[in-house]
């Protein structure tokens, strides 16, 4: 009955609205019974921080994060999903990335919705630079090693 | 744009160690996949040399799609290179 | 650093906002690096049902759920816990649950958010009565066998 | 309110078939445990042998508490009896 689930996806330096991007997935809708949103902020790391700076691979970001998308969309039912992701200078307290899945059963909305994150946070080309509170050169955010041992949990199936 | 020359494009601290955003190159013929290409660099001098010390953590692109260090690069029009990812 | 977690525990007929209450767990923080959102919605069964009817019981159920959070609490690093459950009739579409995790790290509330379902749907004192399309008594929605086994999972630790 | 009595409330289809929603009894020394109650509600009549003729699956709390079928009720001042639940 349903038409095939287009992902959205968008790549931008303004904030975004969690319960209009849930109204986008279900508006009109009869048949979804469970949307599971993920909402990344940028965190001040104990006051230390007075800013994140996020850039990112423009030409790829959006294709890499559709590939992501299929893949989720290969293993859940689901009927819509949104990523939504930030790059620029974002303060603490501030959005960085939206997840949005929706299902039929919440199972499917909550493991998709973690497999996205997942892979997001290991192969999608943005980059977090650190804005010190004493100025200066804050640094790139390092990789996190159980990031990638997070990624690579959904392979064993 | 030459035929055989390739857009190579750098990120995050890939960027800021060799102090380009992209350049046009033209590579030697021994040049055949990704690891090559990361050897071959590095040669070309100190900022390059900084960026690449570590080639293992480099990440790598090939026309906007994920590529292992063992892939060829035959064909490939942009490449990028840089650190591993942290967004999300 | 943080004061204790006082989790937000609705039981209404009014349906609910969904950015409105990730911004009332994470307005001033800095901390809080995830929040996860579930929303559960009314479905219209293959377009056989007008809409479900949630009675509930007042006594109790503000109360078990308030026990449920607690749970999630000692169970997970959170910096925050909100469920709003709605009683009454609701049409398809429309919102029945939600429930809001905030946390330092995103997998803390994804597996709150995913515990707290569970646990609402096989022990909040809540029941669903079908009100079907051609009119006439509907009956009540039997309890799924998967959602008890799903509830069991969390058991093992 | 007599100081033995206790107020029973039903729930979903436990209400539909009893065709009460909540009744105050005094209960026989005898009933100690839910188990007990469900037994001796069984007899009260038709209404009741049918809310309760699958007793394995009513749940029960006591005092706004779950309980299992082997709990006492002493000192209980309001029973419910209800369906498995469907909420969320």
């Amino acid at each position: 009955m349903s038409a095939p689930v287009v992902p959205l996806i968008r790549i931008q330096a303004e904030d975004f609205d969690t319960s209009a991007e849930v109204a986008r997935l279900t508006r009109g809708r009869h048949d979804i019974g469970a949307v599971v949103t993920f909402t990344g902020l940028c965190r001040d790391e104990g006051g230390r921080l007075t800013a994140l700076e996020l850039e990112h691979y423009p030409a790829m970001a959006e294709a890499e994060i559709a590939r992501i998308a299929e893949q989720a969309m290969e293993r859940w039912p689901l009927d819509g999903v949104s990523v939504i992701h930030r790059y620029g200078r974002i303060a603490p307290g501030d959005n960085i990335v939206l997840v949005v899945t929706a299902s039929t059963h919440r199972h499917a909305a909550f493991d998709a919705a973690s497999f996205l994150m997942d892979y997001l946070k290991s192969r999608a080309p943005f980059w977090k630079k650190e804005h010190p509170k004493e100025g200066g050169d804050g640094g790139w955010v390092d990789a996190r090693e159980d990031d990638a041992i997070a990624a690579k949990r959904w392979q064993r199936s | 744009m030459n035929e055989n020359s390739l857009k190579l494009v750098y990120f995050a601290w890939v960027r800021e160690r060799i102090g380009l955003t992209e350049e046009e190159i033209v590579l030697p013929g021994e040049v055949r996949t990704v690891k090559d290409l990361l050897g071959w660099l590095k040669g070309r001098g100190e900022e390059y040399e900084a960026a690449l010390q570590h080639a293992d953590v480099i990440r790598v692109a090939i026309d906007h799609e994920h590529a292992d260090h063992g892939e060829t690069i035959a064909g490939a029009r942009e490449i990028a290179l840089f650190p591993p990812m942290t967004g999300g």
